[in-house]
C-alpha cells in the first residue's frame, strides 16, 4: 500500500499543481516556465511508467484505486483506478504530454499562458483515463475539452489552401470546442438516464457494473441509452460523419497541441465507450454494434480517400487519424477479446504515431512556414534526422510490422474476421490507401532535389535534447510493436473479462441458454464487489 | 408579530435612514465614504442574517423566517455588497451624488429580503413592487445617458403592465379562494377545486413572476434594459432581482400551488424550453457585452424554470444551488465589467480585445467566470446545471434535460466569443486596467468560490438540503 | 521472458547438445543482421567504415552459421526439419510464434541469401565507397538481410508476412536511396505501393486461412507444420470446402504476384532499377523477388490440394515469362534489360510451381540467384566504371573492362541456358515438367528461352562487343572478388545436386527437351548476332516491319499507362476529389448549416426585440393569451 | 332594482370615460376622462359597501395623482399625439385585438367560474374593521408601503432635479 | 340583480380597455394613465370579491394597490420628464436606440 495509494493522484495532480505554480511565475521567465512544465509532466511520466510496470496482470481488474467521498448526497465519489486498458492509455498520455512539452519549446509567445492551458489539458485527460466514477469521468472530460479553445485560438495557425485561408483557426477551434461539448452533453444525458434508470444512487462504475450484472436495465432502455453514449462519445472518437471537427482542429492547432489532440484526446471517445457504454449497456451494445461496424468502414475508407485529396500536411495526417480511429471503432464493434485488445493497442500505437507525425510537421512548419505539400521537398538534405523520423512515422501509420500499429490492426482483423469479414476486408483496403498518401507525403516533403529556399534556413534537431521527444516516441512505437507480448497480456487481463461479460447478454442465445449462464452472473458480480472492497 | 423574525429587514430598513441622514449631513467631498457606510450596513445585516434559525414550529402568517429565507437572505445581502463594490469601481461613470443610489439599492434589497419570506400574495405584490421601483430609478440613473433613460422607461412601462397583470391575477385568485395567504390557497387547491378563475389568476401571477425571471414570452424588456442600465444596476437586476423572482416563485409553487403540481409543471416546462432557446440563440450574434449577458441571463432563467417545472424537492434544491453558482459567476463577471468599462472605453465586445495582454489576471478571472456561466467543470456553474438536469431526468423528463444539455453547448459558443476577444485579438493599448483593491479582493473571493463550489460541492449541497424543506 | 522451446519435428537422431547449439546458430542466422542493423542506425550512422564492417561482418556471421547447420544437416548429424521459436503474441485462443524453421528448403534459400548476400555486401563496400549516405545504405542492407531471413526461416504465416512487409520497406528505402533524384523517390513509392496492393490480398488470404484452420475458434493456427498436418483432414472431412481453399489460395498467391513481380503487378520492378546496382542484384534479382517463389514452395502442400489455383499460377507465370522477355527486346537501359530478364525468369519459376514442381522452381531460383546477381554486379561494375547505362552509349567494354566482361559473359551464358552452365540444368527441369503436363505451355516456354537468348545476345553484342566508345576503368578488387565468386557459382551450381537436396530423386536427363531448348537458344543468339553484331539485317527495317508490336512493347503494353490513368483520373480525380468535395460541402457544409441555422433562428427570434416598448407589451399580452388558451383546463 | 340601474349607469359611464382616456388625442382630455372613471369607480365602491375606499379613491386619485399628472402635462407643454407615422396603424390594431381577445377570455372565465359562496356573516364594512386589519394583521405590508413611497420620492427627486443637458 | 359576475365583467372591460390603451398609445404619459386604468380595474375586482366573500382582505389590498399606483405615477412622471429633457419627446416608440 505504499506508493500505490497515491500513485494516481500524483500522476493526475502533478500537472495541475504545475499549472498553479506557473501562475506565480513572472511572464518574463519563459525558461523557468518551461522547466516547471517539463518537471511536472516528467513526474507524471515516471508515475505512469511505474504504474504500468507494477500493474499486477495476474490479478487484473482495477488497481491503484483511490476512493474518497466527493458529493455523497448524490452518490458521487472521487474514485480513481486503472485496469489494463487504463494503464496503457495513461502511459500513452504521459508520453505524449511529456514529449509535447518538449516540442513546445518552439512556442515563443505568451509562454506562461500556453503552459497553463496545456497543463490543464493534460490534467483533464489524465483524469478521464483514471476515473472510475461517471461524475469524475465527465468532470475531467469536459475539463479536457475547454483548454483546446485558447490553445488553438491563440497559438494555432490558419489552414491555408493555395495561399488562401481555407479554415481560419478561430473557425476550427470554435467548431472543435462546440462540437465536442455537444457530444459531451449528449453523452451526459445518456449518463444521467443511466444513473436514473439504474436507481442505484451511485455513479461508481464498478458498483454500477456489478448491479447491472445482477439486474440489467431492460433491453429497450439499453437500446435508448447506448446510442446517446455512443454518439456522444463517438463525436470525439471521431466517428463518421461526426468527424469534421477533427482534421481541421489538428491542422489549426500548434504542434504540441495537435500531438495531444490527435494522440490522446481522440482516444477519450473510444475509451469512454469501452469503459462505460460497453460494460454497462451490454444489450444495447450487442444491438447497435453491427450498425457501428458498417459505419466505421466509412471512417476508414472515406477518411483515407479524403486524405488522398489533401495537400496540407496536417490535414493529411488529420484525415488519416480519422481513418485510423475507424480501426479502433471497428475493433470495438467486433466485440471479441482479440479485436478489443487490438483496438486498445491501436489507440496506443496510433496515439504515439500521430504524436510523432505532428511533432515532425511542427518542426517543419516552424522553420519553413508552410505545410503546403507542393511547396515542400528535398528536406531530407537539410534535416536528415527529422526526415528519418518522418519515414518511421509514415511506415508506422501504414502498418509496417515492427510498429505497434501493425500488431493492433492485425489483431483487429483477426478478431473481427468471423463477425464482419466484409468490413475487415474494407479495413485492410484502408491500409493500402494509407500507404499511398503517407508515402506521397514522405516523398513530397523529404525527397527530391534540395530546394534553395530551405538551404541554410532549416535546421535539423541536433542536440540530444532536441532529439529527445522524437526518440522517445519512436522507441515507444518500436518496443511495443516488436515485442507486444507484455502489453497485450496487460490489455487482455481487462478486455477478456469485459467481452466475456458482454457476450453473456448476446440476444441470439436462446432463453434457455441464458438460464444456463445465469448462475455465473452473481459470481461475477460478487467477485467485482469483493474486489472493489478489497482496495 | 414577532419582530425577531424581521431582524434582517429591520437592519436594512434602519440603515436606509442612516444613509439618508449621512447623505444629508456629509460634506460633498466626503460622500465617497457613503459606499463604505453602505457596505457596513450590509455587513451588519449579513451577520444578523447568518444567525441560526430559531427552533420552533413552522411559522405561520404573512411572513416566515424559514429555511428557504434563511438560505437566500445572506445571498441577497452579498449581492448588494458586491453591487456596492461595483459602484466604487464604476465611479467614473456614476453621477456625483451616490447617496440616493444606495438608498434605492437598500430599498430594493429590502424588497428582495421580503420576497424570500413571503407567505401571502399581498406581500408577494408589495415585495415585488419594492424591489422593482428602486430598480426603475436605478436603471435610469445615468441621467445624461440616453440609453440609461431609455432602459428606465422601458423597464418602467413593462414593469407596470406586468404588475397590473399580477394584481389582476391576485384579484382573480382572491375571488376564487377568498383569502390571499398561501396556506389558504393550498387548502383550497388541495380540496380538489380548480376553477377557471383560479387558473387564470395563477397564470397571471406566473406571468408577473415570469417577468421578473425573464421567462419567454415576458422577457423582451431584459436585453434592452441590460444594455442601457448602468452596469452595477444590471448586476443587481441579473442576480438580486432574478433571484428574488425565483425565490418568490419557489415559495409560491411549493407552499401554495403544490397540490396542482401536475397542472403547472408542463406550463413551466414549455416556458423553460422557450426561454432556453430564446436566450441562448438570441445571444449568438450579439456585439454588446451587457446585451449578450442579458440574453445569457434569459438562458439561465430557462434552467431555473426547468428546475421549477420538474417540481420536486430535489429540483428545488437544484435551483437553489444553481442560483448560488449563478450568483458567484455573474457577480464576478459584472465586477469586471464595472471595473473595465471606463478604461476600455465601453462595453462592446470589441472593447475587450486583448484584455489578457493588458490585465492577465482580470482576463483569467473573466474567463473562469464565463466558463462557469456556461457550465464547464470544475466550476460552480457546471454543478448547478448538472443538478438541474439530474432532477429533470429523475422526474423522467429526459427530453427536457436533453434540450437543457444542448443549450450548454450553444451557450458555450457566445461565451467563448468573449474569450476570443480577450485572448486572441490584439489590444488597442497595452496599459493595464486598474481595479480598486476592494473590488479586486471581492473578485478574488468570487473566483475562489466559483472554483470551490465547483470542486467541493458537498458542503454547499448539504446546506441547501438542510435549508430547503417544504 | 523469452520462452524458447525447440520442437524437433523429426525426433530422434540429434544429439541434445548439438540441438542446443543448432538452435543458437539458427537464432544467430536470423538475428545477427538485425543487431548489426540496429547498431549501424544507432551508433554508425555517421561512421561509414563501422557501418560497412558491421554489415559485412553480420551477414558473414549468418553465412557461417548457415554453413554450419547445412553441413550438420547434410552429414545427417542434425535431424531436419527442426524448429526453434518463441511466442510472439499469445492472446486468448491466438498464438503467433516467431522462430526459425530449419529444413532443406530453408537451408538452401538461406545459403542463397547469406552467400550471395555476403558477396554483394562486400561488393557494395567498393561500389558505395564514395556515397555520403553509405551508412544508411548498409544499415538498410542489414535490415533487409534480417527481413528476408525472417521470410525464409519463418515458421508461420504471420512471421512470413512480417518479413514480407519488412523487405518491402527495405526495398523502398534502398530504391529511394538516392532520394534527391525524383525518379528514384517515385520508383520507391511505386514499388512499395504495388506491393501493398498485392499484400492486401495476401493478408486476407492469411486471415481466411487462419479462420478455417480449425473448427474450434480458439484452436486456430498460422503455423506451417500444424496447418500442413491439419488441412488435409479438414478438407477431407468437408469442414473446409475445396472451393474455399481455392479462393484462399488465390488470395495467398496475390502476395507472390506482387513480391515476385508477376503479371500484371510487374510494373514496379523495372523502375526499381533506380536503386544502387548492388541493391538490384541482391533484392531485385537474387532474393527478395524470389521470396514469392520461395513462399509458394514453402507452402506447396497447400497449393497441391487446389489444382484450379495451381492452374492460375501456371498461366500467370507463363504469361510473365513470355511477356517480360518480349519487353527485353526494346529496352535500352542495361539494368532494365536485366530487370526484364529477371521478370521473365521469375515467370519461369512461378510457372514451375503451377506445373506442380516446387523443386524445379527452387532449383531455378537458386541458379538464377547466382547468375542474375552476377549479371547485376557486372552491370554495376560497368556503371561504376563508365557512369553510363544506356547500352547504345556503351560498347567495346571487353577491352576496357576485361574481367567484368568475362564474368558478365559467364552470367549471360548461364542465363540463356548455355549447355553445361547452371541455368541450362535448372531451366531444363522446368521445361521437362512443362512438356509432361502442358504442351502449349512447354512450347511457349521454349520460345521464351529463345527470346531470352535473343535479348541477352543483343545486350552483349551492343554493350560489350562492338566499336567501343565507352571509356571505363576496371573496378577495384573488392568488387571483382564477388564477381569471380558468383561466376564460379554460376558454373558449378548445376552440378552440386540441388534437386536431390530438395528431395527430388528421378533426375532423368531429357535429351529431347535439352536439344530443343538449346536449338531455340542458338536461334536466338544467332538472330541477335546477325542483327546487332554483324548488322546483316537492318534493325530499323525490322522495327518498321513490326511497328505495331514494337510500339506495344516499347510502351510496356501500356500497363503503366493504364495504372497512371487509373491513379490520376479515377483515384485522384473521381474518388478522392469526390470524397473531398463531399467532405467540404456535405459534411462540413452540414455542420456549418446547423451553426447558421442556430444563428438564423436567433436572428429570427430577435425580431421580437424591436426596441419599441409597445411591441414588448403586445408580445407580453400575447404570451398571457397563449398561456390562458393553451393551459386553461376544466376539471 | 335601483342597484341595477346605478350599476349600469356607473359602469357604462366608467367604460365610456375609459375609452375616452384611451382614444382621446389630447392628454389633457385623457386625464380629465380618467377623473370621470375615478368618480364612477368610487360610485361602484359605494355600492359595494366600501365607503372608505370610495373616499380614498376620490381624494387620493382625483386629488393627488391626477393633479400630479396635470401638473406634469402643463410643465411639459405637450402637443397632441402626432398620427403621421408609418407603424401607427398596425400597433393599435394588434393591441386592441389582443385586448379584445383577453376580454373574451376573461368574460368566459368570469361566467364559467362558480360564484363565491354567500357570506355567512354580513360584511363588517366599517372603517374600524379595516383599520384593525391594516394596522394589526397587515402592519408589515403597510409599513412596506412607506418604504415604497420613500423610494418613489427619492427616485423622483433624484431623476427630475438638475439641469437638462444642453 | 347585480351579481359578482357583473362586476367581474365590468372590471375585465376596464382592464382590457386600459391594456388596449397601453398597446396603442405612444405617449409615455398616456401609457401610464392606461396602466392606472388597469390597476383600477383590479381594484374593482378586489372590492367586488371582498363583498362576495364577506371579508375585508380585498378592500385592504385595494388600499395597497392605490398606494403603489400613486408611487408608480411619481416615478413614471419623473422618468417622463427626464425623457422629455433628453429626447424632447414622450413618444415611446421614438425611443428605440437599443434593439435586436
Amino acid at each position: 500500500m505504499s506508493i500505490n495509494a497515491w500513485l494516481l493522484p500524483l500522476i493526475l495532480f502533478a500537472p495541475a499543481v504545475g499549472a498553479l505554480l506557473l501562475t506565480l511565475i513572472p511572464e518574463n521567465r519563459p525558461d523557468l516556465v518551461r522547466r516547471v512544465a517539463v518537471l511536472v509532466t516528467g513526474i507524471s511520466l515516471a508515475g505512469a511508467l511505474h504504474a504500468i510496470f507494477h500493474y499486477q496482470t495476474a490479478a487484473g481488474g482495477f488497481q491503484y484505486e483511490v476512493l474518497k467521498p466527493w458529493l455523497p448526497q448524490l452518490g458521487i465519489q472521487f474514485h480513481l483506478g486503472v485496469d489494463g486498458i487504463g494503464v496503457v492509455l495513461l502511459l500513452l498520455h504521459a508520453l505524449c504530454g511529456f514529449t509535447g512539452v518538449l516540442i513546445s519549446y518552439s512556442i515563443k509567445q505568451r509562454v506562461k499562458e500556453y503552459y497553463i492551458f496545456y497543463l490543464t489539458l493534460i490534467t483533464g485527460v489524465f483524469g478521464v483515463f483514471m476515473s472510475l466514477d461517471l461524475f469524475c469521468f465527465y468532470f475531467f472530460y469536459e475539463m479536457a475539452v475547454i483548454p483546446m479553445y485558447p490553445l488553438i485560438g491563440i497559438w494555432g495557425s490558419d489552414v491555408k489552401e493555395e495561399g488562401r485561408v481555407k479554415y481560419s483557426k478561430q473557425y476550427a477551434t470554435m467548431k472543435l470546442t462546440i462540437y465536442l461539448t455537444l457530444g459531451a452533453v449528449v453523452a451526459l444525458v445518456g449518463l444521467l438516464a443511466l444513473y436514473q434508470w439504474t436507481g442505484a444512487q451511485t455513479f461508481d462504475i464498478p458498483t454500477l457494473q456489478a448491479m447491472l450484472a445482477d439486474e440489467p436495465l431492460s433491453t429497450a432502455q439499453q437500446r435508448w441509452i447506448f446510442p446517446l453514449l455512443f454518439i456522444g462519445f463517438g463525436v470525439i472518437a471521431p466517428m463518421w460523419p461526426f468527424h469534421s471537427w477533427s482534421p481541421m482542429g489538428h491542422a489549426a492547432a500548434p504542434s504540441a497541441v495537435s500531438m495531444l489532440h490527435a494522440g490522446v484526446l481522440m482516444k477519450l471517445g473510444s475509451y469512454a465507450i469501452i469503459r462505460i457504454a460497453l460494460p454497462l449497456l451490454p444489450q444495447g451494445a450487442v444491438y447497435w454494434l453491427p450498425w457501428v461496424a458498417s459505419i466505421v468502414v466509412m471512417n476508414i475508407l472515406y477518411g483515407g480517400f479524403v486524405a488522398l485529396a489533401q495537400k496540407d500536411l496536417k490535414l493529411i495526417v488529420g484525415y488519416s487519424s480519422s481513418s485510423h480511429m475507424g480501426y479502433v471503432l471497428l475493433g470495438i464493434a467486433c466485440l471479441t477479446p482479440l479485436s478489443l485488445t487490438g483496438a486498445v493497442m491501436l489507440m496506443f500505437g496510433h496515439g504515439i504515431m500521430t504524436a510523432l507525425a505532428f511533432a515532425i510537421i511542427g518542426q517543419l512548419y516552424d522553420q519553413t512556414h508552410t505545410r503546403w505539400l507542393p511547396d515542400l521537398g528535398g528536406l531530407a538534405h537539410q534535416i536528415p534526422f527529422i526526415a528519418g523520423c518522418g519515414v518511421i512515422a509514415a511506415m508506422a501509420s501504414s502498418g509496417l510490422p515492427g510498429f505497434a500499429n501493425f500488431v493492433s490492426e492485425l489483431l483487429v482483423f483477426m478478431g473481427g474476421w468471423d463477425k464482419y469479414p466484409v468490413q475487415i476486408v474494407c479495413g485492410a483496403l484502408g491500409v493500402v490507401i494509407t500507404s499511398v498518401y503517407m508515402l506521397r507525403v514522405v516523398r513530397g516533403t523529404f525527397f527530391g532535389p534540395s530546394k534553395p529556399e530551405f538551404e541554410g534556413h532549416v535546421h535539423d534537431a541536433k542536440t540530444p535534447f532536441e532529439k529527445l521527444p522524437f526518440i522517445i516516441l519512436v522507441l515507444a512505437l518500436l518496443i511495443t510493436g516488436s515485442w507486444p507480448g507484455p502489453m497485450l497480456r496487460l490489455l487482455e487481463s481487462s478486455t477478456g473479462p469485459l467481452v466475456e461479460r458482454i457476450l453473456m447478454n448476446e440476444p441470439n442465445t436462446a432463453p434457455d441458454s441464458i438460464q444456463v449462464h445465469s448462475p455465473a452472473k452473481p459470481g461475477h458480480a460478487s467477485a467485482s464487489n469483493e474486489h472493489s472492497e478489497m482496495n | 408579530m414577532d419582530l425577531s423574525l424581521l431582524r434582517v429587514e429591520l437592519c436594512v430598513a434602519v440603515w436606509i435612514f442612516v444613509l439618508l441622514a449621512a447623505d444629508v449631513f456629509l460634506a460633498p467631498a466626503k460622500k465617497e465614504g457613503l459606499s463604505w457606510l453602505a457596505l457596513a450596513g450590509i455587513g451588519i445585516a449579513l451577520v444578523v442574517s447568518l444567525q441560526p434559525l430559531p427552533i420552533g414550529p413552522a411559522p405561520t402568517g404573512l411572513f416566515a423566517l424559514d429555511g428557504v429565507s434563511h438560505y437566500f437572505k445572506p445571498l441577497f445581502l452579498a449581492t448588494a455588497a458586491a453591487v456596492i463594490l461595483m459602484t466604487q469601481a464604476f465611479r467614473p461613470q456614476m453621477p456625483q451624488h451616490p447617496g440616493p443610489f444606495y438608498v434605492l439599492l437598500f430599498t430594493s434589497v429590502l424588497g428582495a429580503l421580503i420576497l424570500s419570506s413571503i407567505q401571502d400574495l399581498i406581500l408577494l405584490f408589495l415585495g415585488l413592487e419594492l424591489l422593482t421601483f428602486s430598480l426603475y430609478i436605478m436603471a435610469a440613473y445615468l441621467k445624461t445617458d440616453g440609453r440609461s433613460v431609455e432602459a428606465g422607461m422601458k423597464y418602467l412601462i413593462l414593469g407596470s403592465v406586468s404588475s397590473a397583470l399580477l394584481v389582476y391575477g391576485i384579484a382573480l385568485l382572491y375571488g376564487a379562494v377568498g383569502d390571499t395567504s398561501f396556506a389558504a390557497i393550498r387548502a383550497f387547491l388541495a380540496s380538489g377545486e380548480l376553477t377557471l378563475a383560479a387558473q387564470t389568476g395563477i397564470l397571471l401571477v406566473l406571468a408577473g413572476l415570469g417577468f421578473k425571471l425573464a421567462a419567454v414570452p415576458f422577457q423582451l424588456w431584459l436585453p434592452d434594459v441590460y444594455e442601457g442600465a448602468p452596469a452595477p444596476v444590471v448586476a443587481f437586476l441579473a442576480v438580486g432581482s432574478k433571484m428574488a423572482g425565483a425565490v418568490a416563485l419557489m415559495r409560491l409553487l411549493f407552499l401554495a400551488l403544490a397540490p396542482i403540481q401536475p397542472w403547472w409543471s408542463p406550463i413551466l416546462a414549455s416556458l423553460s424550453v422557450l426561454t432556453l432557446l430564446y436566450g441562448n440563440l438570441g445571444a449568438l450574434g450579439q456585439r454588446n457585452l451587457k446585451r449578450l449577458l442579458g440574453y445569457s441571463s434569459i438562458g439561465h432563467a430557462g434552467y431555473l424554470l426547468m428546475g421549477f417545472a420538474v417540481g420536486t424537492l430535489d429540483s428545488a434544491r437544484a435551483v437553489a444551488f444553481y442560483l448560488l453558482a449563478y450568483l458567484v459567476s455573474t457577480l464576478a463577471v459584472f465586477l469586471i465589467v464595472c471595473a473595465a468599462t471606463d478604461e476600455l472605453g465601453g462595453d462592446d465586445l470589441d472593447h475587450y480585445a486583448g484584455l489578457s495582454r493588458r490585465s492577465p489576471g482580470l482576463a483569467a478571472a473573466f474567463f473562469i467566470a464565463l466558463l462557469s456561466l456556461a457550465g464547464v467543470p470544475p466550476l460552480a456553474g457546471f454543478v448547478g446545471k448538472l443538478l438541474v438536469l439530474m432532477s429533470a431526468v429523475a422526474a423522467d423528463r429526459l427530453w427536457l434535460a436533453g434540450i437543457g444539455a444542448v443549450n450548454v453547448a450553444i451557450s458555450l459558443y457566445y461565451y467563448l466569443m468573449v474569450v476570443k476577444r480577450m485572448y486572441v485579438d490584439a489590444p488597442p493599448s497595452p496599459s493595464p486596467v486598474r481595479v480598486p483593491a476592494a473590488s479586486l479582493l471581492a473578485l478574488g473571493a468570487l473566483i475562489l468560490l466559483i472554483l470551490g463550489i465547483g470542486i467541493c460541492q458537498a458542503p454547499f449541497l448539504s446546506r441547501i438540503n438542510l435549508a430547503l424543506i417544504f | 521472458m523469452v520462452e524458447a522451446h525447440s520442437a524437433a519435428a523429426a525426433v530422434g537422431a540429434t544429439d541434445p547438445a548439438l540441438l542446443a547449439l543448432a538452435g543458437k546458430a539458427a537464432w544467430a542466422i536470423l538475428l545477427t543482421p538485425l543487431i548489426c542493423a540496429v547498431a549501424i542506425l544507432l551508433v554508425g550512422i555517421h561512421r561509414k567504415s563501422f557501418a560497412m564492417a558491421a554489415a559485412v561482418g553480420g551477414l558473414a556471421t549468418s553465412l557461417i552459421c548457415t554453413l554450419f547447420l547445412f553441413f550438420q544437416a547434410s552429414q545427417g548429424h542434425l535431424a531436419v526439419p527442426f524448429e526453434v521459436s518463441v511466442t510472439w503474441i499469445s492472446l486468448g485462443g491466438l498464438s503467433i510464434p516467431f522462430g526459425v524453421l530449419i529444413d532443406n528448403l530453408s537451408l538452401i534459400m538461406t545459403l542463397v541469401v547469406t552467400g550471395i548476400g555476403s558477396g554483394i555486401f562486400l561488393y557494395s563496400v567498393g561500389y558505395m565507397h564514395d556515397d555520403a549516405a553509405a551508412s544508411r545504405y548498409f544499415g538498410m542492407l542489414s535490415l533487409f538481410a534480417f527481413s528476408i531471413l525472417t521470410i525464409v526461416l519463418s515458421t508461420n504465416w504471420i512471421q512470413l508476412f512480417i518479413g514480407w512487409e519488412l523487405v518491402g520497406f527495405c526495398s523502398y528505402m534502398l530504391i529511394g536511396h538516392w532520394y534527391a533524384k525524383p525518379s528514384a523517390a517515385a520508383a520507391g513509392n511505386k514499388a512499395f505501393i504495388v506491393n501493398r496492393v498485392a499484400d492486401f490480398g495476401f493478408i486476407i488470404g492469411i486471415l481466411w486461412l487462419w479462420s478455417v484452420s480449425s473448427t474450434a475458434s480458439d484452436d486456430r493456427t498460422v503455423h506451417f507444420a500444424t496447418l500442413m498436418a491439419r488441412l488435409p483432414v479438414l478438407v477431407e472431412s468437408g469442414a473446409v470446402p475445396v472451393a474455399t481453399l481455392s479462393v484462399i489460395g488465390l488470395l495467398l498467391f496475390c502476395g507472390p504476384v506482387g513480391k515476385s513481380a508477376q503479371f500484371p503487378l510487374h510494373v514496379w520492378l523495372p523502375d526499381a532499377m533506380e536503386g544502387p546496382t548492388p541493391v538490384s542484384a541482391l533484392i531485385h534479382a537474387a532474393t527478395m523477388v524470389a521470396a514469392g517463389v520461395y513462399m509458394l514452395c514453402r507452402t506447396f502442400w497447400l497449393f497441391e490440394m487446389i489444382p484450379s489455383t495451381l492452374n492460375v499460377i501456371l498461366y500467370v507465370g507463363a504469361a510473365t515469362a513470355f511477356l517480360a522477355a518480349a519487353l527485353g527486346f526494346a529496352e535500352n537501359d542495361l539494368k532494365r534489360i536485366l530487370a526484364f530478364s529477371t521478370l521473365s525468369q521469375l515467370g519461369y519459376m512461378v510457372m514451375a510451381i503451377g506445373l506442380g514442381g516446387p523443386v524445379a522452381a527452387m532449383y531455378h531460383l537458386t541458379t538464377h540467384a547466382c547468375f542474375k546477381a552476377l549479371l547485376f554486379l557486372g552491370a554495376g561494375s560497368v556503371i561504376h566504371g563508365t557512369h553510363e547505362q544506356n547500352i547504345w552509349k556503351l560498347g567495346g567494354l571487353t577491352r576496357s573492362m576485361r574481367w567484368t566482361s568475362l564474368t558478365f559473359l559467364i552470367g549471360s551464358l548461364a542465363l540463356i541456358g548455355f549447355p553445361g552452365l547452371s541455368g541450362f540444368f535448372s531451366k531444363d527441369e522446368i521445361l521437362v515438367l512443362a512438356r509432361e503436363h502442358n504442351l502449349p505451355i512447354y512450347l511457349l516456354a521454349t520460345l521464351t528461352a529463345g527470346m531470352t537468348a535473343f535479348y541477352t545476345g543483343r545486350l552483349w553484342f551492343v554493350a560489350f562487343m562492338g566499336k567501343g566508345h565507352a571509356h571505363g576503368h576496371e573496378s577495384p578488387p573488392v568488387m571483382l572478388g564477388p564477381l569471380f565468386f558468383l561466376a564460379g557459382l554460376s558454373v558449378v551450381a548445376g552440378y552440386i545436386g540441388i534437386p536431390a537436396w530438395l528431395g527430388e530423386h528421378h533426375e532423368a536427363f531429357h535429351w529431347d527437351v535439352a536439344l530443343t531448348s538449346t536449338a531455340a537458344v542458338a536461334a536466338g543468339v544467332t538472330i541477335s548476332w546477325l542483327l546487332y553484331s554483324k548488322r546483316a539485317i537492318a534493325a530499323g527495317s525490322l522495327v518498321r516491319a513490326l511497328a505495331l508490336p514494337q510500339s506495344f512493347v516499347e510502351n510496356r503494353y501500356y500497363i503503366d499507362d493504364i495504372y497512371t490513368w487509373y491513379v490520376q483520373n479515377i483515384q485522384q480525380k473521381i474518388i478522392a476529389a469526390g470524397c473531398a468535395w463531399f467532405e467540404q460541402n456535405i459534411i462540413i457544409g452540414a455542420v456549418n448549416a446547423v451553426a447558421a441555422l442556430a444563428q438564423g433562428l436567433g436572428r429570427l427570434l430577435r425580431l421580437f426585440q424591436t426596441g419599441v416598448v409597445q411591441t414588448y407589451v403586445l408580445v407580453f399580452v400575447a404570451g398571457v393569451l397563449w398561456l390562458i388558451t393553451r393551459y386553461l383546463a376544466v376539471r | 332594482m335601483a342597484e341595477t340601474v346605478f350599476f349600469y349607469i356607473f359602469t357604462s359611464l366608467m367604460l365610456a370615460a375609459a375609452i375616452a382616456v384611451v382614444r382621446h388625442r389630447s392628454p389633457m382630455y385623457s386625464v380629465l376622462s380618467l377623473l370621470v372613471v375615478m368618480f364612477c369607480l368610487s360610485g361602484l365602491f359605494v355600492m359595494l359597501g366600501a365607503y372608505f375606499l370610495a373616499a380614498i379613491q376620490v381624494l387620493l386619485y382625483a386629488g393627488a395623482v391626477l393633479v400630479l399628472f396635470l401638473y406634469v402635462l402643463m410643465l411639459l407643454n405637450l402637443s397632441p399625439d402626432s398620427l403621421n407615422r408609418a407603424n401607427v396603424f398596425i400597433q393599435p390594431v394588434a393591441g386592441i385585438t389582443a385586448a379584445g381577445l383577453l376580454f373574451v377570455a376573461l368574460c368566459r372565465v368570469a361566467t364559467q367560474s362558480p360564484l363565491p359562496p354567500t357570506p355567512t356573516v354580513a360584511q363588517p364594512g366599517t372603517i374600524e374593521a379595516l383599520g384593525r386589519l391594516l394596522f394589526r394583521d397587515y402592519l408589515l405590508p403597510f409599513e412596506l408601503t412607506s418604504f415604497l413611497i420613500l423610494a418613489a420620492i427619492i427616485g423622483a427627486v433624484t431623476l427630475a432635479k438638475g439641469k437638462s443637458p444642453s | 340583480m347585480v351579481t359578482v359576475t357583473h362586476y367581474v365583467v365590468a372590471s375585465a372591460a376596464l382592464f382590457c380597455i386600459g391594456l388596449a390603451g397601453v398597446m396603442s398609445r405612444r405617449n409615455v404619459l398616456m401609457i401610464l394613465l392606461c396602466v392606472e386604468l388597469m390597476l383600477n380595474a383590479a381594484n374593482l375586482l378586489f372590492v367586488a370579491y371582498s363583498k362576495a366573500w364577506g371579508n375585508l382582505h380585498g378592500q385592504m389590498i385595494v388600499f395597497f394597490v392605490i398606494t403603489v399606483a400613486a408611487a408608480e405615477v411619481t416615478v413614471g412622471l419623473a422618468i417622463a420628464i427626464l425623457m422629455m429633457r433628453q429626447r424632447n419627446t414622450l413618444d415611446a416608440d421614438a425611443v428605440q436606440s437599443m434593439k435586436w
